[in-house]
């Protein structure tokens, strides 16, 4: 069991509806976490999505530990 | 230049930030502004917000402007990107370029803004016309 | 854009040429600017004279900007050379073009730079700092 | 016979030391006007040269005719 914190941005933030949430989870990975807060928070479907775990991009197999920050991206459109 | 990207909420100066890169060594300066346009897909838009994982986006888009500085023969460039509620015809982001010769200076303009659109995280909320707004890019599946 | 290709002999603003430009609908501009080096082919420069042929230069001026309107999905684009005495790190010519998507903008501000240095009858002398001092591309044969 | 006006620029002003000058020719062609002034005023062999004939670039076979203005264009360096 880790307790770790998620930061929602944008599309997903109004999903959410909240900037970020503290929980304990047992997700062995980034992606098994994503599934328990896309059925939990009904995410919608995005043409693509990337992880960052304490402020880096990183693998959808990337384990999240305690105390790990993570934040789901969706697809960007700067500029 | 002291800071090779960086964001901003408030509007940007293209004129000052220019100066940053001016150099008496360098014979050109390419800079591209990216401004709020009035349409987009053929829908009418009449404001925006920006909104920005700010740590990341930091980080990546000094990354994207040191790949300039290392691919290209260019001796200063920078990038600022707005953040939160823009009108049209303000400037979104404003990438800048200086060189010795024109070519590198266009290319390396050319790749940093290319970049920073890719693979920054920052998000593009649009209003429209009829009352309808949504996340550019994140159309639902 | 109240006149496509102009001559000057007072200091250039980049920021009031480009907002010439600006538009509501464009979502993207592109500005480049030539300066003046310290340096052309290993000598180092101390200034600079330019000399038009001033009639025939503001038509084949404005015949290329004329011609990357026609070329290129773009909405407005100018050009102004100075005429004249200039400093180190002076604007010697500016070129800004604006449009719907920057692929066109960046191609479009390439095509007029590269086009006015070709074709434009307008002449640099440079002036060394060892007293020296020569026209650019007449050396003589 | 033609008069003609002739206006000199950069490196071919200074050589010339006048800015213009008007002169009668019997030149039949802007090549053979050229050959007339170069030898007059021992202009440099330049890289390359172009030739206007009353603002408009030209051949350098067009006839040169009374009250034209010629301007020979050393290479051009703006920028």
């Amino acid at each position: 069991m880790a307790r770790v914190r998620v930061e929602y941005f944008a599309v997903l933030r109004e999903r959410a509806g909240c900037r970020e949430e503290e929980l304990d989870t047992q997700a062995g990975s980034a992606r098994a976490l994503f599934a328990e807060l896309e059925a939990r928070h009904g995410f919608p479907r995005l043409p693509s999505l990337q992880v960052a775990i304490n402020e880096e991009f990183r693998d959808w197999d990337s384990p999240v530990s305690d105390g790990d920050t993570i934040v789901f991206i969706p697809p960007v459109a700067g500029g | 230049m002291p800071a090779q990207f960086t964001l901003s909420r408030a509007r940007l100066d293209p004129a000052a930030l220019g100066c940053l890169l001016a150099d008496d060594s360098c014979g050109a300066l390419v800079a591209f502004e990216g401004r709020v346009r009035n349409h987009n897909e053929g829908r009418p838009v009449v404001r925006l917000e920006y909104e920005g994982y700010e740590a990341l986006a930091v980080k990546e888009g000094t990354k994207v402007v040191n790949e300039a500085l290392a691919r290209f023969r260019i001796e200063h460039a920078g990038c600022v990107h707005r953040l939160g509620p823009l009108a049209l015809g303000e400037v979104a982001v404003w990438a800048g370029v200086s060189a010795h010769h024109r070519d590198e200076a266009f290319a390396a303009c050319r790749y940093i803004i290319d970049e920073v659109k890719a693979r920054v995280p920052i998000w593009k909320k649009e209003f429209y016309a009829d009352g309808d707004s949504g996340w550019v890019n994140c159309n639902i599946r």
